[in-house]
């Protein structure tokens, strides 16, 4: 019912929409995070940390599964190096109720800005290499669920 | 006492390293200590920590405070504030 | 780049994801509306309007783009009859910021409820055959936009 | 005139009919009377229009309310209120 991975492989949705079980019936709501090629930008990179992150992205998961009625999550994160275009998230909630589906995944988008070990690193056209920095806006959304 | 100290993000770029097995002096006793201990021992530790307000710190895997104590602990793990998914 | 249609036919989720231009980068954010199996229903089936379902179906969908910086956005909606587990609405909304996407995607659906020339009958296994009420929870969700 | 009607959902199962055209007399001169005139006119009218406050009525292809004037109308649906995708 809970599928929850942190990969360095592409990202498959055709394959995770199969996996998920949506129980045949109700309403799914989905979000696909991808890089984007922003300013040039030629590689995005995220570091995490191996028990950490998997264990962070669970704890959000199990979050949203007590707050609302879910008959399927699944919750897919890619590390290491991306470039533009690929995807970096795959949220996937399926409920009897479409309110219920659609606040988990927007829950647990703006959770992961905030909550999960993971850090970002551009790297440009121009040879400039930098980490982001934490972006105050993420974590105003974050705190709305508090 | 021997520590395990991973490092992540530009904390690991500016140490050169992703973790290291340290030999503890009794005098660094919990997380604030250990930056300042890392950050005096060499050139990188001293880049790597020039600013300890932006580092946040793990024990054992979990999240804890600058002033939590090193006692028993297994992993400390280093690291800037998190940049999200 | 606004992709709508009304059709008979079964709605291939995957064939709308790979039509769908999200630019190649961004946030995509979806929803699944299925028809529920509960009270033993055994048939849905959706009249509509041949003119004014598909008008009110592009009227939102440009509402939507013009509301909020989407690079694409697709709205199918199947009409007749379909039975439980089957697709009745998908909608998938890109846009470079994650937010615009999710509202877009959360507008259209509640729009959808209340905006749109359909109606819904319901059939069960004891062969009781009933058209469904408005409900003022959908007229309350819809509200919230205007 | 002759005006060609549409019907939608129970109003066009208790119709039994999807459209028809029909010749309305002069008095028929907006939804409100035309709903009464159908209801008056045969059996089926007067089970499908039996409650005219559930009746909702678009106008060549645009919602309109039931005081709207039906002069020179081509098509006018009458249908009960949508109930959503």
């Amino acid at each position: 019912m809970i599928r929850v991975a942190v990969q360095p492989a592409a990202i498959d949705i055709a394959a995770e929409l199969d996996l998920h079980d949506a129980g045949g019936h109700g309403a799914s709501a989905s979000f696909i995070g991808r890089v984007r090629g922003d300013g040039d930008l030629t590689e995005l990179f995220l570091d995490h940390h191996p028990a950490m992150t998997g264990a962070g992205l669970a704890d959000l998961a199990h979050a949203a599964a007590d707050r609302w009625h879910l008959s399927a999550l699944t919750l897919i994160h890619r590390v290491g190096a991306m470039v533009p275009g690929e995807t970096i998230v795959f949220i996937l909630a399926s409920s009897p109720h479409r309110a219920e589906a659609l606040a988990a995944c927007e829950f647990l988008i703006d959770r992961l800005k905030t909550d999960v070990m993971l850090w970002k690193r551009e790297s440009f056209a121009d040879g400039r290499v930098q980490w982001v920095e934490p972006r105050e806006g993420d974590n105003a959304r974050a705190d709305r669920w508090s | 006492m021997p520590l395990e100290i991973a490092y992540f993000a530009w904390v690991r770029e500016r140490m050169g390293v992703a973790d290291e097995t340290v030999d503890l002096p009794a005098s660094v006793s919990n997380v604030s200590s250990l930056v300042a201990w890392l950050a005096a021992r060499d050139a990188r530790g001293q880049i790597a920590f020039a600013e300890p307000q932006l580092i946040r710190a793990a024990i054992d895997g979990v999240m804890m405070g600058l002033d939590a104590p090193l006692a028993g602990a297994r992993e400390v793990a280093l690291f800037p504030p998190v940049t999200g998914g």
